[in-house]
């Protein structure tokens, strides 16, 4: 098997984590959806690194998963607030953007 | 380096509207005497202008000029310059902005007191100051990138003068005097707008393809033959000229923003508008189109000449079917830009000079007219003709001076305008005779509208209203009588502007034609 | 583990894979991707949250098969153990709500949405494939000394600005989330009694609410009580409950029991009747 | 002596100037000046004659430049005069007949108020006629032509106060315009054809060009003279000038000013001698005009009215004579001259009759004037018999050759059509100016009370209401109004007859138009007896059907002849119909199309703009979820446009 597969299993997973965040309203799981996605990335880094016989792409991933956890705990964060102010978690509800 | 004349011209009126600008909102008096003093300073440098300039037959083109780097990384330059046609333009514009100062010394007064912060009147005259300069500038202007920005920018002024300070005199309710305004203004805007942008993509072209701005260089380049412009480009480009020149012009069919502008600006903007700015245009056809793009304009003449012509018959018809005062002087306006643009491609040399004379004569004697109905229309408050009548009885000055200027208009002999007029029609027909017999009928359809105009103004049985009627006071008198007299005077005597005027037709027109005679030889050699 | 780490080390510097590693792939692969889809599927948050914790952990298992066993048990730990739990606390906090139906309401979303995603999927693998890496040299060398110190090595030494930097973004994080999520109570608390007179003044329901089930003979509290005339009041259930629409309405069989009890009382009286005659 | 002749203009031109701009001040002298300068004007003439009669025939033309006017390329107009027999003429008949009138209005006009404005105005006219007639190329003559239509605008227009007035006063000056539109197309055709319009270069480069570029010139400058001489189908603004005070009609609708266009053609004779079908038209115009206007003149019981058909059809004499070529041009310019001096005494006369009569105009309620002004009486019927041709009064002489001429022009039939023609004319001039004779002088008195002014405006103005419904008492004219009339007299009388006297007339203007004896088909003797048989013909039925049976006060409704020829023989319906209703509705349309068509095609561009954004402004819905669907869909482009590159 050739380690390729593990770079289409990413973008699999990269494509679908997009297509949940498009479809979902929870603001939870479209959190969990971009997490997905992600991840999706950090599988592909991994295996850069595997390919290229270096450790770069290890520590880019590592520091994905940094920025991926304050932006989870910023994220949440908001959606508490969020929530809190008009009882409901929907990304639908915010819609204070329409002309 | 010689002091920059050129500059100068445009300077002191720029200063004089900041100035006028300046003066606090109490003192309106002396903001109106303001802006008089810098008008006439203008005129009197364009005196000193009309003066040095040499029209001797060794003299160069352009002269005056000046030269510096403005914008390096595109070659734009400030490059300044005038030939007899600017000569004449320049001196035109500097003339009548006093006049119109001295019209509208009134026009603006706040109609509301007390309100200390509200400056109107500063306002105003400061606008009219402002648009002298850009004008001024943009015939001297031998950069197209230059002229192009001032093209663009007059607008700004002209589009507050429009909307800002409407005809007091109007049928129907302030909101919807107000109304009208506005979109006459936006209308104003909005089409000269349309015309300027297609305009800056042909410049951008032009550079392009050339490589500079500076119209003397682009003549050089010409004429050593390096220029190598694809017909089709030329034509591309020469359309994009033309289009925004004859919106500003205007030509049929793009004139309709000229009779609600004029309809609902005061008399002395109305006058600066088709009188002032307007030449603008028909003066950037000669210098822009046929100096740059002559085969093209070449190419094009048919479609512009018989464009000219249905201006022409088209704008003295609808004049005659005209029930607003203003709005008929508008479309008669329109029937003489016709001329002009007409005389210009007619390419004969009696054409061109008469299409010169004629922007000049048509300023000077539609001011006349316009101003004059200016002051009826404030006696009356309405732009209505069927609201005036016998006004002759009762204000008989007012009355002569107002014929003498339809008689202008409709170009009778001994008046200016029958020369520049005959000069046209003579030009156009010595190359396309069919048009020129056409264009004749111009001149009797000119008498209907004019005399009909007077008829119901001024003759039949009085009116109650117009039966007190004040005649013209003498600030008014002041206003019409020296135009009245120069419309004399150059209808008599025009060699004075013809002998400007010539050469400079006579290099526009080996741009077209090189060194051989561009008229058509007569079939009886003369003796 | 370590003996297992060494042996997949030594044949990681190679063109292929071993078979063990391909069925691994194969196998987990299936199910992170089935994980995936799950997570966008699932009606509930939590299930959502679950399965996108089972990805997760697929996941580092791949991590490990790559080499990377500290990312692989980062993996772990972090996000399967921080995070997720988080986003299940956070599920807790804010419950069940209407935005967990998957019915649409943008109007052609969803087929955009699919279509969007399939696209890039496409364009992906196609991206990737179109590459065409075939080559590829193992960590061997990498991991020669060891993956954690050659990760240190490289995070202290050539990337230890952005590992500050990171630093800096977590406690920022932190301090954000705090400021966000907390309020800071400005006026006294209210009493009782003033809550009471307040009550009073707006005029809201004085004595306190009915307790559920209580007139429609049940003992659930998600089960409306019913008036008098058989409508089932919406006041006895509990807000949450009320929010989340988690009402069981009984009304009906309460009216049909209703019903039945007066038609035996109606036989009752009749018999009654008989026996007067 | 030749720097005088700027004098000529310049006199009169400075009198209108001053009496114009002068303001109030001048209202008590202002009509001396005027008169004394169309006087003065009148002594620079004579003086000029006196010394023109000094050189012999050939090199009696004087010159005089005075500045280079328009130079543009080969286009060279110049502000120069040229004084030869034919403008000497014309010059001296109009300062003569001009500043006759000039006195006459002193009195005429005694009561209105704007009479400085009135005196402006007749030296205005004065100075355009003279530069039409001196200028020395086409282009200043077209100013002299405009010139004399503006004046002429003014004058007809003078009461302005009356709508007709102002009315016919446009009308006029638009029915110039037509003709001044030929004229103008005929100047650049020459120019284009000779690289010149002066009059000595033009007419003698003539055989050089092809006869069809000179038809069309003559053509052209035949529709200039059909304007400004009212000929058809140009004549309808001469009935409704009358409409301006009498003096006005006297100097400019029947002496000066309408006989330009004769002037027009003899001047350019050169051309129409080059050019036979340009002179078949212009003696076919000629031969029209004289039958239209003597049978309008028929009809008419306005007497003014009348008269201005009578000057219709007498132009037509003229412009026939003109279009005859060299047998014709003396004659009809010594008719032009004698019928300028008892035109002018006619008007004159109905001017005074009017004057007594409360300035009633209608013929039908004068009669049996003869008693109460003989002055005017003695001096219109001498016009009357000098007008239709009463031998040795000038008519007789003028016309008599002219008819002549018109039976020897060309072969075939057409010397018997037009002399027919002519001879038929004389016949109707005969009966309609004895009518008007009749009418006036003769008969019983069948006057009016004078109508109030303001019901139905009368010709004249001097309708302050102390006339209104109070029987007028005719009374003789003041010295200023009958002098002048006794001066035309003279001239009707004598004029003919001195002009005639071996033809010094004719050998005077030779130089100028060549002059061949006509040959007419048949012998002069017979002509004269035949003309004299007509005429007496005209004089009997007119005697039989006014000067025997009563005029009857309201007019009988006529046969459809009169009554067509009553309403100028429909040409004005047709005029209205036509022109009028058929231009407004066009500028009506016009400006429909404009509004709508025009500025509807900018606003719907506008519109639709508004409609585009407005369906764009739907896509924010503000969904975020919408948003990233965008945003995906571009970073999917993004990468299918980097791969696309790579695979390229």
């Amino acid at each position: 098997m050739n380690p390729v597969n593990y770079l289409y299993l990413a973008s699999l997973l990269f494509a679908i984590g997009a297509t949940g965040v498009l479809i979902r309203r929870n603001a939870i799981v479209v959190f969990m959806c971009i997490e997905l996605m992600l991840n999706a990335c950090n599988l592909a880094l991994v295996a850069f690194s595997r390919m290229h016989g270096n450790l770069d792409g290890q520590i880019i991933a590592f520091f994905t998963m940094v920025v991926a956890a304050a932006e989870v705990v910023v994220g949440l964060a908001i959606i508490v607030s969020l929530f809190r102010s008009r009882h409901s978690a929907s990304v639908d509800d915010a819609s204070l953007m329409k002309l | 380096m010689s002091f920059p004349l050129l500059t100068a011209t445009a300077v002191v009126p720029a200063v004089g509207a900041i100035a006028t600008a300046a003066v606090p909102a109490a003192k309106r008096t002396a903001a109106k005497w303001l802006a008089l003093f810098f008008s006439l300073a203008t005129l009197a440098l364009a005196a000193v202008v009309a003066v040095r300039f040499n029209t001797g037959s060794g003299a160069d083109r352009y002269q005056l000029t000046e030269s510096h780097s403005w914008i390096a990384d595109f070659g734009v330059r400030y490059e300044l310059g005038v030939d007899g046609i600017g000569v004449a333009l320049i001196g035109l514009t500097a003339l009548l902005i006093p006049f119109i100062i001295v019209a509208g010394w009134h026009d603006a007064d706040p109609q509301e007191t007390g309100n200390t912060r509200w400056r109107p009147t500063q306002g105003f005259f400061a606008l009219i100051l402002m648009v002298e300069a850009m004008v001024i500038l943009s015939f001297e202007a031998t950069d197209v990138f230059l002229f192009y920005i001032l093209f663009e920018a007059m607008l700004i002024p002209m589009y507050f003068l429009i909307g800002g300070f409407g005809d007091r005199a109007h049928s129907g309710s302030d909101q919807n005097a107000a109304a009208q305004r506005s979109y006459a203004a936006v209308k104003f805007l909005l089409y000269n707008l349309v015309g300027g942008l297609i305009m800056l993509a042909a410049v951008i072209g032009l550079y392009v393809v050339a490589g500079t701005f500076s119209l003397t260089e682009i003549a050089e380049m010409r004429a050593s033959g390096e220029l190598n412009m694809a017909t089709n480009t030329e034509r591309l480009l020469f359309l994009g000229f033309f289009f925004a020149f004859a919106v500003k012009a205007p030509l049929w069919p793009l004139h309709t923003w000229l009779p609600n502008a004029m309809g609902e600006a005061t008399a002395p903007v109305a006058v600066l508008i088709t009188a002032v700015v307007d030449k603008v245009g028909t003066f950037a056809m000669l210098r822009f189109c046929l100096g740059l793009f002559p085969g093209a304009s070449e190419w094009a003449t048919p479609v512009i000449l018989v464009l000219a012509l249905v201006s022409i018959v088209y704008g003295a018809l609808l004049a005659v079917g005209q029930r607003d005062i203003k709005r008929l002087v508008a479309y008669a306006s329109i029937s003489h830009f016709g001329f002009i643009i007409m005389g210009i491609f007619a390419m004969t040399t009696q054409g061109q000079s008469g299409a010169t004379l004629y922007m000049v004569n048509h300023g000077i004697s539609t001011a006349a007219l316009m101003l004059v109905a200016g002051f009826l229309i404030s006696r009356r408050g309405s732009r209505l003709i069927a609201d005036y009548g016998g006004v002759q009885k009762a204000a008989p000055i007012l009355a002569g001076t107002f014929l003498i200027g339809s008689l202008a208009t409709l170009s009778l002999p001994g008046l200016a305008p029958f020369v520049s007029e005959f000069l046209v029609l003579v030009g156009t027909f010595a190359r396309y005779p069919v048009i020129g017999i056409i264009a004749t009928f111009g001149i009797v359809l000119g008498a209907l509208y004019s005399l009909v105009l007077y008829q119901r103004t001024m003759t039949g049985p009085v009116k109650v209203e117009t039966a007190k009627m004040p005649d013209l006071k003498l600030r008014e008198l002041l206003v019409v009588g020296p135009l009245i007299v120069l419309l004399v005077f150059l209808g008599v005597y025009p060699k004075p502007l013809t002998d400007v005027v010539d050469p400079a037709v006579g290099h526009t027109l080996s741009d077209v034609y090189g060194d051989e005679n561009p008229d058509p030889e007569p079939e009886v050699a003369a003796k | 583990m370590s003996a297992l780490a060494s042996q997949a080390v030594t044949d990681l510097a190679a063109y292929t894979t071993s078979t063990g590693e391909a069925v691994q792939f194969w196998v987990l692969g299936t199910v992170a991707v089935i994980g995936a889809l799950c997570t966008i599927l699932m009606k509930k948050a939590v299930h959502s949250a679950l399965c996108l914790a089972g990805t997760m952990i697929i996941l580092a298992v791949f991590y490990l098969a790559n080499g990377a066993y500290f990312l692989g048990i980062v993996q772990v730990v972090v996000y399967t153990g921080a995070i997720m739990m988080l986003f299940l606390f956070v599920v807790m906090l804010v419950g069940v709500t209407a935005a967990d139906s998957l019915k649409e309401t943008i109007k052609g979303q969803r087929w955009l949405a699919l279509l969007c995603g399939l696209g890039f999927a496409v364009l992906l693998v196609g991206g990737i494939g179109n590459a065409a890496i075939t080559e590829f040299n193992g960590l061997g060398t990498a991991n020669a000394g060891g993956n954690v110190e050659g990760l240190a090595a490289l995070i202290f030494t050539k990337y230890v600005f952005a590992f500050e930097i990171t630093g800096a973004l977590l406690i920022t994080a932190a301090v954000g989330a705090m400021v966000l999520t907390h309020r800071e109570r400005t006026e006294r608390a209210k009493t009782q009694r003033e809550l009471a007179e307040q009550r009073v003044r707006e005029g809201k329901h004085l004595p306190p609410l009915p307790a559920p089930g209580v007139y429609a003979r049940h003992n659930a509290v998600d089960i409306a009580g019913l008036l008098p005339d058989g409508t089932p009041s919406e006041l006895t259930v509990m807000k949450t409950l009320r929010d989340r629409g988690q009402i069981r309405d009984v009304s009906t069989e309460a009216l049909r029991d209703l019903a039945a009890l007066e038609q035996r009382s109606e036989e009752r009286l009749g018999r009654g009747q008989e026996a007067a005659k | 002596m030749e720097n005088l002749i700027a004098l000529l203009v310049a006199a009169p031109l400075l009198g209108a100037v001053i009496l114009l701009c002068g303001g109030r001040r001048l209202d008590r002298t202002g009509h001396w000046l005027g008169t004394l300068l169309a006087l003065g004007s009148f002594v620079v003439a004579a003086l000029l004659f006196t010394d023109m009669l000094g050189r012999d025939g050939e090199d009696r033309a004087m010159h005089q430049h005075l500045f280079s006017w328009i130079p543009v390329g080969g286009f060279q107009a110049d502000i120069a005069f040229q004084l030869d027999q034919l403008s000497m003429t014309f010059v001296l008949l109009i300062t003569g007949v001009g500043s006759l009138i000039h006195i006459y209005s002193i009195g005429y006009m005694e009561h209105d108020e704007r009479r400085r404005r009135f005196f402006g105005y007749l030296n205005l006219f004065l100075a355009a006629m003279l530069i039409l007639v001196i200028a020395d190329n086409y282009l200043l003559l077209y100013v002299g032509w405009e010139g004399v239509g503006l004046a002429s605008y003014l004058l007809i227009g003078f009461w302005q106060h009356k709508p007709s007035a102002a009315t016919a006063a446009k009308k006029a000056f638009l029915v110039n315009r037509v003709g001044d539109m030929g004229l103008s197309i005929a100047i650049m055709l020459m120019f284009t054809t000779f690289g010149t319009f002066a009059f000595g270069d033009v007419l003698a480069a003539t055989g050089e060009t092809s006869e069809g570029k000179l038809t069309a010139i003559g053509l052209m400058l035949l529709l200039a003279a059909c304007g400004k001489s009212a000929q058809v189908p140009l004549q309808s603004w001469l009935g409704d000038a009358m409409e301006g005070p009498t003096p006005v009609s006297a100097l400019i609708h029947a002496a000066t000013m309408v006989t330009a266009g004769v002037y027009l053609i003899t001047r350019s004779g050169a051309i129409f001698n080059a050019a036979p079908d340009a002179q078949l038209a212009v003696v076919i115009v000629g031969a029209v005009t004289l039958l239209f206007g003597a049978i309008v003149g028929c009809a008419k019981d306005d007497i003014k009215k009348a008269l201005a058909g009578s000057t219709m059809s007498q132009i037509g004499y003229m412009v026939l004579a003109a279009g005859l070529g060299p047998i014709g041009y003396a004659f009809a310019i010594m008719h032009l001259v004698t019928h300028g001096f008892f035109k002018a005494g006619l008007f004159l006369g109905a001017g005074s009759v009017m004057h007594g009569m409360n300035d009633e105009v209608d013929m039908r309620k004068y009669g049996g004037l003869r008693k109460y002004m003989p002055v005017t009486f003695v001096t219109f019927g001498l016009g009357y018999l000098a007008i239709i041709g009463f031998p040795g009064l000038s008519g007789f002489w003028s016309k008599d050759k002219i008819i002549e001429a018109a039976f020897a022009y060309g072969d075939g039939v057409r010397p018997w059509i037009f002399g027919g023609v002519a001879l038929l004319g004389a016949g109707i001039t005969a009966f309609y100016m004895t009518r008007v004779m009749l009418m006036t002088f003769f008969g019983e008195k069948r006057w009016q009370p004078t109508p109030d002014p303001h019901k139905e405006p009368s010709a004249e103005p001097a309708a302050d209401d102390a006339h209104a419904g109070e029987m007028p008492h005719p009374h003789e004219s003041p010295k200023s109004m009958t002098i002048p009339m006794i001066v035309l007299a003279f001239g009707s009388v004598f004029a003919g007859g001195l002009f005639s006297l071996n033809e010094s007339f004719v050998h005077w203007l030779e130089p100028v138009t060549a002059f061949e004896h006509p040959h007419p088909v048949i012998s002069v003797p017979a002509i004269t007896a035949s003309t004299m048989v007509v005429l007496a013909i005209g004089v009997a039925i007119a005697w039989f059907m006014y000067g025997k049976r009563p005029v009857p006060v309201t007019a009988p409704r006529g046969s459809v002849l009169t009554r067509a020829a009553r309403r100028d023989l429909l040409q004005d319906d047709f005029n209205h119909v036509v022109l009028v209703r058929g231009g407004e509705h066009l500028t009506r349309s016009l400006v429909y199309v404009d509004h709508t068509l025009v500025d509807g095609v900018v606003n719907g561009t506008a519109a639709s703009f508004g409609g585009l954004s407005g369906r764009m402004r739907k896509l924010q819905n503000g969904f975020a979820r919408s948003y990233a669907v965008s945003m995906l869909g571009g970073t999917a482009v993004l990468v299918a446009a980097t791969l696309l590159m790579r695979a390229v």
